[in-house]
Order: C-alpha cells, then structure tokens, then sequence
C-alpha cells in the first residue's frame, strides 16, 4: 500500500513541477512585471525598486528565477508576495484552510443530497417523482453557479436573514467559540448552496444511472432467487456496487470543487485562494500565482490519491499495481 | 415414477415492449416428479429460461403472466403472497444460472454470499454457519473450502465459481433446483464434471433437478424425462428413452438429426 | 430480414429515435434561433452595442403600447423625462403627450449586413428623440436587448469553435493513444492527466494572466478560446481513447487486417466513423462548459472587455446587490446562459440515449 | 505438395509480474507447434480455452508476429514477404471469426463490406459492373438474396451475418479458409445448416478449411484430420475416424469421453507435458505426443 502511494507522489512532483513551470515561463513571458506598477508611483525611490529587482533576481534570465524559486522551494521558503509585501506562505496558509472549508462544505451537502436522491429517483424510476427529479436536475445543472450565487445573495439582502458575502461577522472576535463556529456557518450557506447546486444535479443524474445499471445486473436475480426481501436486494446488493464508480469520480470533483470555489469565493467575497489567485494574477505578482497554484495542484493529488485508497477498499476487483 | 413435484398448467407469458405484444409462453404444461432430472431443451429464443424465471416469478417487469397455475406442494405460486414466496425462493426451490461471474456479486466474498441464505433461511448461529459454508463447498468438491468462502467471485476459476453456486443453491436442502444452462459457458470437460456432480447430488440430497439446456445430447444422456420447447411451446414431452429412439414431432428430429452418430 | 426498400444505418436510426423526441428537437429550434439571431445581430438589434445614451441609464423597460384610447393603433411607445425625486435617485416619468411610433424595417446606425451588404434597416426602430427599451438599459443607457444579441454572437461563438479545437486535438491525441497504445499511449495519457488534474479556473487565470493587456477585444477573444479548449481538450482526449482502445479490438478491424486493408484505410474508414458518431454527445455536454468559462472570465472583469458586449460582462454589471435591486432586468443575459446551457444538456443527454440504447437510463 | 506448413511454432506472452524485473514467467500460449495442411484435406484443431488454438490461428495469418518457427505457403517461406508476394499470402489464406454480431462493421453495408474485401484485387475489380457481378455471385453462393446489397449488419441474424463473413473470405478466392469457431455462437439448428454451406462451397471453390473449436462433435462432420491442443502443444493428431475410435493420448480420451457421452475420466493427477516433447508416429498417420 505504501508502495503505492509513493509511486503516486512520485509521479505527481514532476508532473506539478512542469505544471509551474509552465505557468512560470507564461507570467514571465508577458511584457511587464510587477515592479511596473511601483515605478508609476512617484514616492517609492529608484533604489528601492533596485533593491526589490535583485532580491527577487526579477533583473536575471526567466529560467535563472524559476530555479531560484525552486531552490527556495526546497527550503519550504515559497518566496514574498510584492502585493501584501509578506512571505507568501503566512497569507496562502490562512486562505487555503478557508477554500478547503468552502470545498468540504459543498462536498459534504453535494453527497448528502445527491446520493439519496439518485437511488430514490432509480428505485421510483419513471413514475413521476423521478420525472420531477430529472427536470430539477436539468435545470439546476444547467444554472450557472455564478447566477445562483447573485440570486441568493439578492434574496438575502431582501429577507436579511443571512450575511451577504465575506466569512465573518462584524462581532465575530467577541463571539465565544461556539458563537464563532455559527458565525462561520451563517456566513458560508450562500456560497456553499451555489457551489453545491450544480454538482448535486450531476451527481444526482451518475448516481442513479448506476443505480439502474446494478439494478440490471444478474446478481440482483439472484439476490432474489436466495429469497432475500426486496430492500436488501436494491439497498444493499446494488446500491454497493452503484456507489463504486462514483469513489473516481470523488478526485475529479475535489478539483472542479477547487475551481467552481474560486468564481464562487469572488462573487461572495469569501477570503479563499481564489479571491486571493485573481488579485496575485491581476498584479502579476508571479511569487504568489505560483504558490497558489501549487497548492490547488497538491490539494487536487491528495483529494485523488484519497480516493483512489478508498477505492481499493470498497472495490475488490481493483488492485494496486 | 413418484408423485409429481411441481406442476406447471397453461402457463402463457406475453411482453409488451413498445406499441405491439409478443407471446412468450403458449399454454405451457410440464411436469416434474420428485427425484427425477428432467430436461427442458430448446434453442435460443424458444422461451425455456422464461419458463424457468416464471416459477419463482423472477420475470422483469416488462413481461407479464397472462394466465396459468404453478403448483408445488399444493400451492399456486403464482398467486401466493409475496412474503410467502420469499420463504420458498432459495429455501424449498434454488435456481443456478448460465453465466456464476455475473450471478455472483462482485464486491461481497463467496462465503458472504452463501451466508445470506443461512441468515434468511435457517436459525443457526454465526459459528455454526461458518462451519456449514465450509461443509457446503467440500460437499461441491472445492479442495479448498477456507480459501474460496474468503476469495471474491473474480479471483475463482469458471468450474469453481459454478461449484460455489451449487454450493449456494443446496445451502439449506432445496427440494427443486432450477438450473438454467448451467454448464454453456464451461469447457466440455469441466462440463462433464459438473453434469457427475449434479447427479451426484441428486442422489444424495434427495434433489429433483429441472435443466434447460440447449443441448439435446447432454439431456439425453442424463435426464429421466425431456421436454423439447420451440417458438414459446412445448413441442413433445415424455420419458428420454421414448422420445430419443421415436420422436414424434418434426423440430425433435431436427434436433436429433444433429447429435445422431 | 426486414425488407423496406429505404435502409438505416445505426447511426440515421439513432437520428430518428432524436427526432422523435419532442423536448430535444424543441432544444435544437431554440439554438437555431439564437445562433440565428447571431448571425443577423445588426439587423434584428434596434440600436448598436455601443450606442450610449447616459440620460437614460438603468431606464426601465419601455411598455409598447397597441390601443390609444380604445382604438387599435400601429403600436407606439411614450416618450421619456428623466427627473430626480426627493432622493436624488433617477426616475423615468412617461411624458403621455409625446408619442413616437414603433416603425419596422426603420433606418438606423449603418453596418454591413454579413459583413458585405452596406445598409441601415434595423428590424424595428423609433425616430431619433424617442428610445425604445424592449428590456431596459444598463448603466450607460445602452439598450439591453441589442446587447443581449451582440452579446450572443460572443457567447455562443465561443462555444463552438472552442469544442472544435479541443475535439479536433482530443481526437488526434486520443486516437493516437488509442490506436497505437504501449508507450505513446502511457505518455500522452500522463499529460491528459496533468491538465486535468489542475484545478481549472486557477489555469484559466494563470493563462489569462499570460495574455498581454494591450490585446484588443478581438484579439482577448480568441485568447479565450485557446484557453478554454487548452483546458478542454484533455477530457475529450480521454473518451475518445477509450473508445479506439475498444475499436481497435473489434473483429471487423481485425477483417479489414487480413483482407489488406492499410492502417490508414482502417482508421479513416472503420475507427474514426465510430468514434465521431459516438462523440458527438460528449462534444454537445461540453459546449457549455466553454460558455460557461468565458461568462466567469467576463463576469469577474478579466474576459471580453467594455464596450464590447458578452453575456458575461453584461452580468458584471449585476454584481453588486444594489443594482440587482433597483435594475433587475440587467439580470436577462443570465436566463441566455441558462437557455443555452440547458438545451445543449437536453441535447446531450438525448443523443446519448439514442445512440447507446442499451446504455439506455431510463 | 504442402499447402501451409508449420514447422516449431513459438509465442509466449509474459505475464505482468511486479515491477522490480526478476525472470518474468510466461504464458506459453504456443509451445513448438509444426502442421502441415494439405489441399482438399480439412485439418481441425480442437482444444479447450487457453490451449493456443486462436493464438496459432492468427499467426497463421499474420494477424500476430510469432516468436520463432517458420511458416511455408505452397513451400514458399512467409515470413518477409513484401509487395506483390505478401499480397499473394493475402488473398491465399482468409479467415472466418466467432462473434457475427462483432465481425461485420455495423456502419457499412453488405456492398460496402465485401467490396472492401477486393482492395487487393483494384485493377481486376476497377468497375462498378465487375464489383456487383462479383458480388451476387457470391452472395448466391452463400443462399443469400441479391437484393440485400444495402442493408446494413443489424439488420441481418447471427446465421445470416456470418454467411455474410463466408462471402467476403472468398471474394479474393483464398485457397485455406480458417474457421475460428465460427459455428459456436450460433443456433444449433443454424450450426448445421452453415457446415452444410461450407461443405458444399470446398468443393465448388476448391477450398481446403482449418476449423478452430472447443467441440470434437462440431468438427466432427466437416474435419478430415484433427489435432488436439492442450497447454500450447499438440498432443495428438490423426484422421478424424482414427481419433474418435481409438484415441491414445490421456487427454484426448478424456476430451472424447466428455464430449460424446458428458462422462468425465476420474483423472489421479495432471496431464504433465514435457517442455520439449514431440509428436511421435505410433500408427500410420497417427502421432502421439510422448511422454
């Protein structure tokens, strides 16, 4: 097992290595660089923006800085953000831990809802129940997360019920811990419901489509030939060969969470690594995009990696090699 | 021959997919002594494995039974509770069927499958089931009971995974086993094999076996009585021996023309 | 044998079961017209996208009047007076005496129809003082509704020749995989991985931010489209190479093997056909994901600049809670996004049935 | 004068082991077969799955690259034929697959299919006349309509598809056509209606078969020599007659035994097979691989 997993991170360095570089040599490649925007104000001095070009080495050859900042890397020194004018690192930490909320959070209702909705729309197929699910699922599939996130956040600011973008409240630092949790959670319904609206039509519609396929299956005839009662036949014989293709399907939705969190994050004003990656990128500040990016990159290996091991565990016919 | 088993009387099956109706079953009549092997024999299509699925109305939806009576032990199961039926299905009638990888589960273990029909059908406790699961699969020759009862289906052999699905259909002493071609997808040998180990079982379980099959020459050999199904009907019935040396009906010859040295 | 003198292939069966479905053909009607009307903007649009007129910002949308007292009239719209109320806020009083009538076919701003034909006749029009707002104005009183078919041309545009790229790489890529496996297969599936695997709107932005910032619309248009079917290809290359992995087993190419056929026969004739009637619904699923893209991009000021018109800068305009509130109709691109979306899903869906019926969901 | 002949046929595959190397173990899947076939004489090989029957089969017709061993034609070596030769080979050996529902490309027409058959044969093939002759020629041949020309595969049953497949194996008038358990997916009563076809069409075509198949009854009828295959070799070989009344090898018997009266011979352990053990002429005509 553990064999396994190194050989996946093995082969995710490289391939995340490529990936900055790539996004490295495009940064650069543009005409123009950060220290353009200081020049254009008139109090910093010439020297200061000297001294900034040779400590980032922005002054040396494209390659020369990407294996500057390599070097750094290894010593966990993921380099300084011009912008807030702190190591990358103290701001990155904070906003990543508030996407990965946001993700969990939409994760966590997606495959609440989605899930028993799929197997009750297969188990009533075609009668009108399921009619009324699919239509919802249609619509809702098709509804841009960003419309969604604008409506709510109107009907909010009609209704006040629920704070209109941002993660905390006004009072949050009197608030005791559990008064802060509330908070918290007030604050993320909205972005969370738009995020999650979408996926729970897609994976409403997989999961009952597997639902059907095991339901086809010969093992369900046999399940009822051994006289089993129908529940345990549908619940327990095809729902656990239903859930299967959806563990797969568990890595590619942390990375289509990641960027479906990112608009989201903007349009409520959630402080994650997407309102963060949009500012680094509009001000080219090249340190920044890079960790950033780096991080979306790990995030995505492990949310993958961690499905695949549960794969394995749930599906015998799968093994490491 | 002894009293019959199982009677099945007129039993017609039609299917409504889209506009029109297609008649599976014409009035189908069949008899099965106990203790006897009989053999339904028909080529694809000929209605024989719907015949079989009808018993324990195992049909799809789609298809609907228009009329007839499937007595066994004096009961229409056709018209009995769905509960009731349930305490029949793998308890006094198991079914084997064509294809074990596909019949078993894919994701549960051998034992775990056979160990449903024990915690359905029976009151022994979780050590006495273990120890019957690893009698069962020695009663099927599988050499090693310990290994397959904790293998999954994919990791056994064709012969073996078929031995582990006889195991699961005598679990708790069935008086009838529907198998429907049990030994198609099996190499002739392993065929051979198992066709031994059914009558075998049949002896010493006191079982009554009905077969559909699409070989006639295999029926021939092992089957008390053989009823030859075409197009949705039974076409002749009767004692193997009769039927093999004078066939009345033209599609039997047929048939027999093929398999005759 | 079924012996009607017209014969189908599986594939002309599969369009008539697509026919019969009413919703799916319903869909096509819709994408019709709205691509139509994209290609005719200039024409059906009463004003041009950039036609400001800043003393009628977030004007409501003018009512078209058809009876003047009773009587049945050509219709008429009403003319306007801007005037503050007690809060300095704007407001639009219908002055009842000036009318101006709706004219069809009226002169306007001159374009080239199609880019060749030199004209001025708009569809529907009102004389010069008069303005008509079929569905409101935004912030600089830029008539909506000729916005909304401007905007159309960016959007859907970019769909398609966005899927065609990514499908025409997705298929060289994914066939070669498919087709020649062993090694080129290995290598070019790590890279389909290592696009999929980033996060895609951090990609988009990271390439956007690679795009010089004095490219002109035009030019930040089809940057877009490279960027999204840059990140669009990868999936694509996945399903097709999946299916030629399949294809190459099947008998028939193994026939066409032993018969002489040459490799280049064998893919052009029997792999390819395959894999395109097949793909069509995975193309159709991800169109609106380009739209979808390119929305998000505008939306957030990064995409097709002002004064040009896309369905997403147009909701730009929407993002602040206040403006929703008291211009409600600035929120209409967004229903052209959901149509859209929602009937290349239908279409999809409907067509992956069709043409899979054993894959049949339902 | 030999038709085909085999002389030490070799195609192992290697069995995916772990990746930290080590003398992989292979799958010896043909193990040092040699064949000949003779024209007019129907040769079967019989064999349950995984003896190498199929593997044998399409390296006969250079579907697979074989390891080692040669392979005549007519006494001309195959192996590096090119150009004009190579096309010979082609049109020479046809073959015949199992599954009709996955043999006949679904998006083509009956037309289309057997005229893709004469891409080797362009010049003599060039007009549309010729083609259409040809065609309802065969497809006469085959007790098809002619009138079927653009109907498509799904259109046809399994019986029907595979006379389909016969048609198009001998458009280039091969003179081997290798069965590969062509008559196995179908119907028995269909089944013996397409061995009746092929008999009729040896001797109209002069054609000499090699049927591929897992059941000494099928092949009983059509097969004028059978070879049994176990475990990548042949064990045993002589005219059908000689096999079915006194077959010597243990393997044989059993095969015989089960497919004729479904007994199974109570064997004490396994049939072991020497690695390199050769086919030994114990009676006229009749080898036996020794032990």
């Amino acid at each position: 097992m553990w064999v396994y997993i190194l050989k996946r991170f093995l082969v995710a360095i490289p391939m995340i290595l490529i990936m900055a570089l790539a996004t490295f040599l495009l940064m650069g490649s543009t005409p123009g660089n950060y220290l353009d925007t200081i020049r254009m104000d008139p109090q910093v001095s010439e020297e200061t923006i000297g001294y900034y070009q040779h400590l980032y080495k922005l002054d040396r050859p494209l390659l020369e800085q990407f294996f500057y900042w390599i070097k750094n890397l290894l010593r966990l020194e993921f380099g300084y953000s011009f912008h807030y004018n702190v190591p990358v690192t103290r701001i990155i930490s904070a906003r990543l831990l508030n996407t990965f909320i946001l993700s969990f959070a939409s994760f966590v209702l997606t495959w609440a809802v989605a899930i028993p909705l799929g197997i009750w729309a297969a188990v009533h197929r075609n009668q009108w129940i399921d009619r009324l699910i699919q239509l919802f699922s249609y619509i809702f599939l098709s509804l841009p997360s960003f419309f969604i996130a604008m409506i709510l956040l109107y009907w909010a600011s009609q209704t006040g019920v629920l704070p209109l973008g941002g993660m905390y409240g006004p009072d949050y630092d009197q608030l005791t811990l559990l008064g802060k949790i509330g908070d918290i959670l007030t604050h993320l319904a909205i972005p969370t419901v738009a995020l999650s609206i979408g996926s729970i039509a897609a994976l409403q519609r997989i999961m009952r489509g597997n639902m059907l396929e095991a339901l086809g299956q010969k093992y369900i005839l046999t399940a009822r030939a051994k006289g089993l009662p129908e529940n345990k036949v549908v619940y327990h014989h095809a729902l656990r060969n239903a859930i299967n293709p959806l563990i797969t399907l568990l890595g590619y939705e942390f990375s289509s969470l990641l960027s479906g969190a990112a608009l989201i994050e903007i349009i409520c004003s959630w402080p994650g690594l997407g309102s963060l990656m949009l500012t680094a990128v509009r001000s080219k500040d090249i340190y920044l995009v890079m960790t950033s990016m780096l991080m979306g990159g790990v995030l995505f290996i492990i949310g993958n990696l961690l499905a695949d091991i549960l794969l394995v565990k749930v599906d015998p016919r799968i093994r490491y090699d | 021959m002894n009293e019959t088993l199982l009677t099945i009387k007129d039993l017609s099956v039609t299917v409504h997919d889209g506009s029109e109706k297609k008649i599976l079953l014409n009035r189908i009549c069949l008899d099965v002594p106990s203790l006897s092997i009989v053999g339904l024999v028909g080529g694809s299509g000929s209605g024989k494995t719907t015949t079989g699925l009808a018993v324990l109305k195992l049909l799809s939806p789609a298809l609907k039974i228009d009329d007839g009576e499937i007595i066994f032990q004096n009961e229409n199961l056709l018209k009995i509770a769905l509960s009731k039926l349930q305490q029949i299905r793998g308890k006094a009638i198991s079914m084997i069927f064509q294809e074990p990888l596909q019949a078993f589960n894919p994701v549960f273990t051998i034992g775990y499958q056979i160990e449903e029909v024990l915690v359905m059908h029976t009151t022994l406790n979780t050590k006495q089931r273990k120890e019957k699961i690893l009698s069962l699969l020695d009663k099927v020759g599988i050499k090693d009971p310990k290994r397959v009862a904790g293998n999954y289906p994919h990791q056994l052999s064709g012969g073996m995974r078929q031995r582990a699905m006889i195991a699961q259909a005598i679990a708790v002493d069935p008086r009838l086993i529907i198998a429907d071609e049990p030994t198609s997808n099996l190499d002739v040998t392993l065929q051979a094999r198992i066709m031994e180990l059914f009558l075998q079982l049949r002896d010493e379980l006191k079982l009554t076996l009905l077969l559909i099959t699409h070989d006639l020459g295999m029926v021939s050999h092992i089957s008390d009585r053989v009823a030859v199904m075409n197009q949705g009907q039974i076409v002749e019935q009767g004692i193997t021996k009769e039927v093999i040396e004078n066939p009345q009906q033209e599609y039997t010859k047929k048939l027999l023309g093929n398999i005759k040295f | 044998m079924i012996n009607n003198n017209r014969h189908h292939s599986q594939f002309q069966l599969a369009l008539q079961r697509f026919r019969g479905n009413k919703t799916a053909m319903a869909c096509v009607f819709i994408l019709g017209f709205l691509y139509f009307s994209a290609v005719f903007a200039e024409f059906l649009s009463p004003y041009s996208y950039k036609d400001e007129q800043r003393q009628y910002s977030y004007c409501p949308p003018t009512p078209v009047h058809f009876f003047d007292q009773g009587r049945l009239t050509w219709p008429y719209v009403y003319g306007l007076q801007l005037s503050f109320n007690e809060f300095y806020k704007r407001e639009y009083v219908t002055d009842v005496n000036t009318k101006y009538r709706v004219k069809l076919f009226a002169s306007g701003e001159s374009y080239k129809l199609l880019g060749l034909i030199p004209t001025r006749v708009h569809l529907l029009g009102v004389e010069s003082p008069g303005r008509i707002y079929l569905l409101g104005a935004d912030s600089r009183g830029r008539d909506i509704f000729s916005r909304l078919i401007f905007g159309g041309r960016v959007s859907l545009s970019i769909g398609l020749i966005g899927v065609l790229i990514s499908f025409t790489i997705g298929l060289l890529i994914g066939g070669a995989a498919g087709y020649y496996g062993g090694r080129v297969d290995n290598y070019l599936m790590r890279l389909c991985e290592m696009v999929i695997m980033f996060p895609g709107f951090y990609l988009l932005l990271a390439l956007r931010s690679a795009v010089p910032d004095d490219f002109n619309s035009v030019q930040v248009y089809f940057a877009i489209i490279l960027i999204l079917s840059f990140i669009g290809w990868a999936s694509l290359a996945r399903i097709i190479r999946g299916m030629c992995l399949s294809l190459r087993e099947r008998e028939y190419v193994l026939a066409a093997k032993s018969l002489g056929v040459n490799d280049f026969h064998i893919i052009t004739q029997h792999i390819l056909p395959h894999t395109l009637s097949y793909s069509i619904f995975a193309v159709m699923l991800s169109i609106p994901g380009y739209i979808l893209g390119e929305s998000a991009l505008s939306l957030i000021g990064l995409g097709i600049q002002d004064p040009f018109a896309s369905w997403g800068n147009m909701l730009s305009d929407a993002m602040s809670i206040v403006r929703i509130k008291f211009a409600p109709w600035i929120l209409w691109p967004a229903f052209f996004i959901f149509l859209t979306v929602i009937c290349f899903n239908i279409i999809g869906n409907v067509l992956r049935d069709c043409l899979d019926p054993n894959l049949k969901g339902n | 004068m030999i038709l085909l002949e085999l002389k030490n046929i070799k195609k192992y595959f290697p069995i995916k082991r772990k990746s930290w190397g080590g003398q992989g173990a292979f799958v010896k899947a043909v193990d040092q077969v040699s064949l000949s076939i003779y024209p007019g004489e129907n040769v079967s090989l019989v064999g349950e799955s995984g003896c190498g029957k199929t593997t044998l089969a399409r390296i006969m017709i250079k579907l697979i690259q074989q390891d080692s061993g040669s392979i005549k034609l007519e006494g001309q070596e195959v192996a590096n034929l090119k150009g004009s030769k190579f096309r010979k080979f082609r049109k020479d050996i046809q073959m015949v697959f199992q599954d009709p529902f996955n043999s006949l490309d679904p998006r083509f027409t009956v037309f289309h299919i057997l005229k893709e058959a004469m891409t080797l044969e362009k010049v003599r093939y060039r007009h549309f006349r010729d083609q259409e002759q040809r065609i309802k020629e065969l497809l006469a041949a085959v007790d098809l309509p002619v009138n079927i020309l653009n109907r498509y595969p799904h259109e046809f049953s399994g019986g029907e598809r595979q006379r389909i497949a016969i048609a198009r194996a001998l458009v280039l008038n091969p003179k081997l056509l290798i069965l590969d358990e062509a008559v196995s997916s179908l119907d028995v009563l269909i089944q013996d209606q397409i061995l009746k076809l092929l008999q009729e069409l040896q001797d109209k075509f002069q054609l000499t078969y090699l049927f591929i198949s897992h059941n000494l009854k099928v092949v009983r009828r059509v097969s004028h020599k059978i070879a049994v295959m176990y475990k990548g070799k042949i064990v045993e070989m002589a005219a059908t007659q000689e096999i079915f009344q006194n077959p010597l090898h243990p393997y044989t018997k059993e095969l015989l035994s089960a497919a004729i009266e479904y007994k199974s011979v109570r064997r004490s352990e396994d049939i072991n097979i020497h690695p390199n053990a050769q086919l030994v002429e114990k009676e006229k005509g009749h080898f036996v691989l020794d032990v």
